[in-house]
């Protein structure tokens, strides 16, 4: 399942739902993402991410289907926020359960990394020194790339 | 075709999407880029460094030699920052 | 942070709580392992988890702070119940924050995989054909192995 | 020193706890394991296979040749099965 909103999620709730009931599940890992309140040492007072609607969506469901062609998941999740945010808030939370503990892990970080070079997320920082888009991370590119099929 | 530009390509444009109906000759996405240059300066600005620009095509990523059409919804923006 | 409890535990206000305050934080990896209804081809109505009163408390610690010696993190926290469970039940809770989600993911990973081979836990199974010791994996060995510092 | 025994080696021994004083020539973990074995037939099933038994001297994991004096916690397990 995936939901793209502005609003905030209950991380508690969202992950008992997506096990609630399957007794097949041995394992759930997941990640939230959050607003650091610090960026290459500048301080960040705020955070506005924009997206693509339509786009996100689409790209979204097709990263979670390829996690669920390569690894035997009961469920999946992810939830991107888009809009104003600030340091401590959340910003994405990606879960994946599975019978096993390593498809859980493998699949959950499978997802962040495509996700973060992926998705069309932008960020727009907030610091002393004005608005300031975020760069893209090589480091990203190179989590994304450990994926790739040969 | 529609044209919708995010972040700092959207800025750089000064707006958010438009309606434009390029000529015959504009066939793929390098060509539209050419085209837009040559109708402001704040497209000539945005698209100074194409290796900078990311493309979609009707929600999918594409290359520069992807071909373009006439109701086709085309993107253009940095790569992305989400997650 | 480590607890053994025979009590449930929730995940989403553990998380919370490991978080909280902190703006430094930029990435939240966790793992719930939960007790499955089939092992082995076999159905299980139960599992009872014993454990070593102590010497888990200081296996746990010191996973923990081998984890916090290998990578910058935040917080951690391990907790890992005993006693009585039913399938869908809640056995152990892994989770690390860190700025950025690489040390978060792979500190949670290793604290889970040595989790599974040192700290001293036995599961006792019951099935239709009786109750049965789990016997430990060669794949959990494997796993923590990859661990090992060369 | 007193010996802790989990799991289906307590249900062999048939006790989950228990004080001994070996003599003085069982200096070892194997020493001991040895001496426990001529005690009763619970511990020869329990301890039949070494290859399968994890032992912890006050509460570190350890080998068969680690020493064992008076006063140690000396406990005997399966391979461990958390997580």
């Amino acid at each position: 399942m995936i939901r793209v909103q502005r609003k905030d999620f209950d991380v508690g709730a969202e992950l008992k739902s997506l096990t609630n009931g399957n007794h097949q599940i041995g394992g759930l890992t997941s990640f939230v993402g959050l607003v650091r309140d610090i960026a290459g040492g500048q301080s960040v007072s705020a955070m506005t991410l924009e997206h693509y609607p339509g786009m996100t969506e689409k790209q979204l469901s097709a990263i979670e289907e390829e996690a669920n062609r390569r690894w035997p998941l009961d469920a999946s999740l992810i939830i991107h926020r888009h809009g104003r945010l600030e340091p401590g808030d959340q910003i994405v939370l990606v879960a994946c359960a599975s019978a096993h503990r390593e498809a859980a892990f493998e699949a959950c970080h499978f997802l962040i990394d495509w996700l973060k070079t992926k998705a069309p997320f932008w960020k727009l920082e907030g610091t002393p020194d004005g608005d300031n888009w975020v760069d893209s991370k090589s480091s990203d590119d190179d989590a994304a790339a450990r994926w790739a099929k040969g | 075709m529609k044209l919708l530009y995010f972040a700092w390509v959207r800025t750089k444009t000064g707006t958010g999407e438009e309606t434009v109906s390029p000529p015959d000759s504009v066939c793929d996405v390098a060509d539209l880029i050419e085209w837009l240059k040559l109708r402001g300066s704040g497209a000539a600005d945005a698209f100074s460094d194409p290796s900078l620009i990311r493309v979609a095509v009707n929600q999918d990523y594409v290359e520069l030699d992807h071909p373009v059409i006439a109701g086709d919804e085309i993107a253009f923006f940095p790569p992305v920052t989400g997650g």
